[in-house]
């Protein structure tokens, strides 16, 4: 039988002007269970707490209702003072006769008997309490960060100067992701090398940091603080411990004309390769499609020069298994394909290009040195046409490009122009826009001066059509301003794809059990109050997969999403809120409807062995709730046919006494 | 008049019996009387061949005896579904109730099942044998001599409005198919015509008729909780008999809400009801409103889908 | 009391089906359209103004017959707005109101000749006959 | 017996993330509403089983409100949507046995949106006590 203590707080004149508060000890103090009524002026005072832990050791009580204000407000508090006084925290209820009653209701009467209903369903709840510990998960010390971009980069150099190790897996041969292809950054112009190939190496000197390149994760199991993953660490045919990155294979490989994805296919490389000269780990990398010797078996000149003796063309994937305690998401972003864009002409002229081919133009390590030479005829263009929002800000049932806006074409696109117009002032440059959105620090100003400075003609209007004719690109678009079709004859014409989440990311997230928006962007847990993690507990997003970013925005992202991580990995053991879902697995019928409502995924199946009442055994599926991961939302509860799930702290015999309590 | 044979039911059976693919078959038994057909598991082919019926009583789904049938053993277990029973089949699968792998299912097209209510309703008390002849029923009553009905006049009203088509199968017997174009839910839309009052007493009288006697939750193929919230003391819903009006309507709205975007539409809870309660009506205005409100949806038709109250999307209605 | 522009434009909407709301005024479609130097109104215009309500001007201008039907803003259009029909649209609502010239499977044969692109009776047959 | 007129018993569920902290927003601004309604704190309001709204009726409830965060904003992101599947579905059929639409009712409440959770208090209110007291859900046998 329970022992209940009922202490009805005044809360000065609060609760008292309103609530008769004797008249509710009088008729709580009547309630089954219950051994003691008392009020008080301020139950939250120290001498209101020693009272109730006085009463719960004197009169052994087993539970304890406070009338007071909300448990919003104090349920920590008095669950503090019953764990001192030896009680179970979780054997407190709160009934709320400050904000719910006293506040809202004038009359006396019915106020005071509004008050004793609310402290009779807390005594009739926690007649049903259980005692409950919270339960404590050991956190494994290391992190795994997916993608070695500038996001994963950052992100890991932080976790790492705090102390903690941390693993980066990188699908191509080298770290650096779209960053390293970019030539300037706006709005300050710092060279993008300049200032990520320090970060680059700063990685993988870092004696915390461990890069996994040309790999990818195969498989991911357990949960936050202990994740056991699976990494793919793919055949480059080149030992690396011994590879000294001198580069000589990748110049005599009979083999040369390859496209080159670094510059995106605007120029070739060799069958072995280092994909750019500041590449992190600088190791040579052999492209089995097109390796003679992988091939057919015939060559073998790299092997033969190399002095390192590092070729290895009997190299194989290795499967790597690691432990984590936090996984982080940098996946990154890719430009669309641009194959529903007919209009634009990509696919039939060469001069019609991405902003992202344009940068490595631009670029001084690019297929033309850093010359602007269009990819047709190597001529320098005099006439520009860039063109905006291709692919981005689309209605859904157009199914040409993406709903969103890409947020960086705006200024990367008047970066472009404002470099153009630097280098080669005799070029004409037209930037078609819909809107021009520059909403970060000097980012407008930036854009103003592109504008007002570098004399770059911004027209309000799109281009409607493209069409190659004798080396001119002949671009049809209108002028809303001026209400007129343009035609302008141009040499080159650059299109502001639209940015989309790396196609890793949706397996990715299958395996990370972390949820995901229509356009495969990464879900953040809270998209205000917390942004840097999904709402699976120790997955953590960093950079363009939770959405579209600029440079600075995803440094300060993974910066944020590095201390989430940290402030994991700093604990030894994770403290789980008790109050969260259990089975019954004598009434689960495994059919996994809970297993699907659950947003955490905290629910797995497993094949059990019974021992049945008529002394059989019998194989079952039944659901077990990971308590680490479980956040007691009770989605599951009442998803579950037979009510095998139930919710510690919120059971439905629990509720069932409240709505008794409320509606006697 | 069913329009594949009872050999052909056989023949399907006693081939996977003898490649020793299955070792027992789950079918139609005869009963005492010729409309009272009983499920039975038959272990050889010359019990098959005697006692083994297939006509127009065979109205029993044997979806749900799978689950404790494939439990018994490691061998596999054939089984006769009609198209509407291939739908309660998949939706067991969905929810894992029993391997797939365990069951070999032969598909049988159906021409629709009689109702011995309506039979009773014409032919009266006292039926002795029932005898099937071109589109006819020849009904031999102890009272009333022979009453010929209809087979269409006999049509069980979920055979009337059957769309159904065998969707999941290992061998198939006909085409499987079934195409009545009758509105399911005509009978669901005239109770919404009605005043509240009016519904409200409509389901008064139909509920409390009610003897909770559960037979339709014991036959629903949806209904295979391992412990049933009605059977459970710790459920606070537990109870045998309902005491009084409440209980009869709690019972039911329950058990309609515990199997809405999982009943299939099989009709087995009013074909069992042994008080004729209309129960489908209340499933079929749960899978009006999901079709009205979520697209359309049938429960078991696809493998692998998910039923629409453990989804969602972010533009749904409002309650 | 609706007054008559607002029954107008209620018509060409409902007639054509299209949401004039979505466009987000990128001029895509007067960018791609081949007709633009014939017209007054051009397609971004008719949109807009049909959303304004400010219709009387597009119903007098000769715009609406220079709109060759290509459908090649409804093709580019990248939120799905569907100008040419819009324009259309318009166009019946006159020849709605001029009240006689309706064109009937019979009035074909005699305007056939060699001439004349299959795909211009088609578009005559559509714009004449709802 | 009392002559006088009975005032309609409401049971409120509330989540404890948006709607709780609305109701005890609606308590710090001092914003009046009936008495007769009760709150039951949920942790989400995707918690509220069908039966307890069943069971709140049995006992004697004349109105049920359910009020959860907005969609999307959900403090476990998705509860509320199954909610108001849930909800949906159930009200419909209520109302298809015949028990009036009027006395269920499902709101969302922000922890921002104090007014609002006691406008809907009195909105619900006027709307229960219009229908009288609940008969078709109730057992009688709970009642003196």
């Amino acid at each position: 039988m329970q022992r209940i203590g009922v202490f009805i707080c005044h809360c000065g004149s609060n609760i008292a002007a309103t609530v008769d508060t004797s008249a509710v000890v009088n008729a709580l103090s009547a309630e089954p269970g219950v051994v003691c009524a008392v009020d008080y002026p301020y139950m939250c005072s120290a001498s209101g707490q020693d009272m109730i832990k006085e009463a719960i050791k004197e009169k052994e009580l087993t539970g304890i209702v406070i009338c007071s204000c909300s448990p919003r407000m104090h349920e920590a508090t008095f669950r503090k003072a019953a764990a001192a006084a030896g009680l179970n925290p979780y054997m407190v209820e709160i009934a709320n006769i400050r904000e719910q009653c006293s506040w809202v209701h004038k009359d006396k009467q019915t106020a005071t008997e509004k008050a004793i209903v609310l402290g009779r369903a807390a005594i009739a709840k926690v007649s049903l309490n259980t005692p409950l510990q919270p339960g404590e998960i050991p956190v494994t010390k290391r992190a795994l960060v997916i993608g070695g971009g500038i996001a994963g980069i950052q992100t890991a150099l932080d976790i790492a100067d705090a102390g903690f190790e941390v693993d980066i897996v990188e699908k191509k041969p080298t770290i650096g992701g779209k960053m390293a292809q970019l030539d300037k950054t706006f709005p300050t112009l710092d060279c993008a090398a300049c200032i990520l190939t320090p970060k680059m190496v700063e990685a993988s000197q870092n004696e915390k940091i461990r890069i996994y390149s040309y790999s990818k994760v195969e498989e991911v199991s357990g949960f936050v603080g202990n994740f056991t993953v699976k990494i793919r660490k793919k055949a480059r045919f080149v030992d690396e411990n011994k590879c000294t990155g001198c580069g000589l294979c990748t110049e005599k490989c009979p083999v040369k004309n390859v496209p080159n994805e670094f510059n995106l296919g605007m120029d070739s490389r060799h069958a072995v390769y280092i994909p750019f000269a500041q590449a992190v780990p600088k190791v040579a990398v052999i492209d089995a499609d097109y390796c003679r010797m992988l091939k057919d078996g015939k060559c073998g000149l790299c092997s033969k020069i190399c002095g390192a003796g590092a070729i290895k063309y009997d190299q194989e994937d290795e499967i790597i298994e690691n432990k984590y305690g936090a996984i982080v998401a940098a996946t990154g972003c890719e430009p669309i394909d641009l194959d529903k864009f007919d209009e634009f002409a990509y696919s039939k002229s060469k001069d019609v290009i991405t902003s992202l081919q344009f940068e490595r133009l631009m670029n001084a390590a690019g297929p033309t040195g850093g010359v602007l030479l269009r990819p047709s005829d190597n001529k320098h263009p005099k006439t520009i046409v860039f063109v905006q929002c291709v692919g981005s800000r689309c209605e859904a049932h157009a199914k040409k490009g993406k709903e969103y806006c890409s947020k960086i074409c705006c200024m990367y696109t008047a970066k472009h122009a404002m470099l153009t117009r630097e280098k080669y002032p005799d070029t004409d440059v037209y930037v078609f826009y819909i809107d021009v959105r520059t909403p970060g620090k000097n980012f407008d100003e930036f854009y103003r001066r592109v504008a007002e400075e570098y004399g770059v003609h911004y027209i309000k209007g799109m281009v409607g059509k493209i069409c190659a004719e004798n080396g001119t690109l002949k671009v049809q678009a209108s002028d809303l301003l001026a209400d007129k079709q343009l035609h302008i004859d141009a040499d080159l014409v650059v299109l502001a794809a639209a940015i989309e989440p790396d196609r890793s990311t949706r397996p990715l997230a299958t395996m990370l059990t972390a949820s995901m928006d229509t356009n495969d962007f990464f879900t953040e847990a809270h998209p205000k109050l917390r942004p840097v993690e999904s709402p699976t507990a120790g997955i953590f997003l960093s950079g363009c997969c939770q959405g579209p970013k600029d440079i600075p925005e995803t440094v300060a992202q993974a910066g944020a999403a590095a201390s989430k991580v940290i402030g994991l990995l700093c604990k030894d053991r994770l403290t789980a809120n008790p109050c969260v879902a259990h089975c019954d697995e004598m009434s689960c019928n495994g059919c996994s409807t809970c297993e699907n409502v659950c947003p955490y995924h905290a629910v797995t199946y497993i094949e059990k062995e019974f021992r049945m009442p008529d002394r059989t055994t019998k194989i079952r599926r039944v659901a077990q709730v990971n308590p680490a991961v479980c956040q007691g939302c009770g989605a599951c509860t009442v998803a579950c046919p037979s009510k095998a799930m139930d919710l510690y702290g919120f059971s439905g015999k629990q509720i069932y006494a409240e709505v008794d309590a409320i509606c006697r | 008049m069913q329009r594949i044979n009872r050999s052909e039911l056989i023949k399907a059976a006693a081939k996977l019996i003898e490649s020793g693919e299955a070792d027992r078959v789950l079918g139609w038994k005869k009963g005492e009387f010729d409309y009272d057909v009983t499920p039975y598991v038959f272990n050889s082919i010359d019990e098959i061949e005697k006692d083994f019926v297939w006509g127009d009583f065979c109205g029993a789904n044997f979806s749900k005896y799978l689950i404790k049938e494939t439990a018994k053993s490691d061998k596999k277990v054939a089984v006769f579904l009609k198209p509407c029973d291939t739908y309660s089949f998949n939706q067991l699968l969905i929810e894992h109730r029993f391997e797939r792998e365990k069951v070999c299912v032969i598909g049988v097209s159906c021409s629709g099942m009689a109702d011995i209510r309506k039979i009773k309703d014409t032919a009266g008390e006292g039926i002795a044998k029932i005898e099937e002849q071109d589109g006819y029923l020849n009904v031999f009553t102890l009272y009333d001599g022979i009453v010929k009905i209809d087979s269409k006049d006999a049509l069980a009203e979920r055979c009337l409005c059957c769309t159904k088509r065998c969707v999941v199968y290992d061998e198939l017997l006909g085409d499987g198919e079934n195409k009545a174009d009758n509105d399911r839910f005509a009978k669901v839309e005239e109770l919404e015509e009605l005043t509240e009052e009016q519904r409200y007493a409509f389901w008064k009288s139909e509920l409390s008729k009610c003897i909770r006697c559960n037979a339709c939750r014991d036959v629903c193929p949806a209904c295979t909780c391992e412990k049933c919230v009605f059977d459970d003391p710790r459920s606070v819903l537990e109870n045998k008999a309902a005491a009084n009006e409440f209980e009869e309507k709690l019972y039911h709205i329950i058990r309609a809400f515990h199997v809405a975007g999982r009943c299939t539409d099989c009709g087995e809870c009013s074909r069992v009801c042994p008080q004729n309660i209309p129960l489908h009506l209340l499933n079929r205005k749960f899978i009006k409103d999901i079709n009205a409100f979520y697209g359309q949806y049938q429960a078991g038709e696809k493998a692998g889908q998910r039923a629409p109250l453990v989804d969602y999307t972010t533009e749904d209605r409002e309650p | 009391m609706k007054d008559k522009n607002e029954l107008i434009k209620e018509q060409i909407l409902y007639q054509s089906g299209v949401n004039v709301r979505k466009c987000m005024r990128c001029g895509k479609c007067s960018g791609t359209c081949p007709g633009y130097d014939e017209m007054e109104y051009h397609p971004h215009q008719f949109v807009y103004l049909v959303e304004t309500g400010d219709i009387e001007p597009l119903l007098k201008s000769e715009s609406l017959y220079k709109c060759l039907s290509c459908f090649a803003c409804v093709d580019r259009c990248p939120r799905g707005v569907e100008p040419a029909k819009i324009i259309e649209a318009v166009r019946l609502t006159v020849i709605r109101q001029q009240g006689k010239n309706k064109l009937t499977p019979d009035d074909i044969p005699a305007v056939i000749d060699d001439d004349i692109p299959q795909q211009a009776l088609v578009s005559a047959y559509r714009k004449f006959t709802r | 017996m009392q002559i006088e007129e009975k005032k309609p018993l409401i049971a409120a569920f509330c989540c404890n993330w948006c709607s709780y902290a609305g109701a005890d927003l609606a308590g710090n601004n001092r914003l009046n509403y009936p008495d007769n309604v009760k709150i039951i704190r949920v942790p989400c309001s995707c918690r509220v089983d069908p039966t307890f709204i069943l069971r709140a009726f049995q006992r004697g409830a004349d109105g049920v409100l359910i009020c959860g965060c907005h969609p999307g904003d959900c403090h476990y992101t998705t509860g509320n949507y199954y909610t108001r599947r849930r909800m949906t579905l159930l009200f419909s059929m209520l109302e298809y046995l015949g028990i009036e639409k009027e006395r269920t009712r499902v709101e969302w409440v922000s922890a921002a949106e104090g007014a609002k959770f006691a406008q809907t208090v009195n909105e619900f209110t006027a709307a229960v006590s219009a229908l009288g007291e609940n008969r078709r859900l109730e057992d009688l046998r709970c009642k003196e």
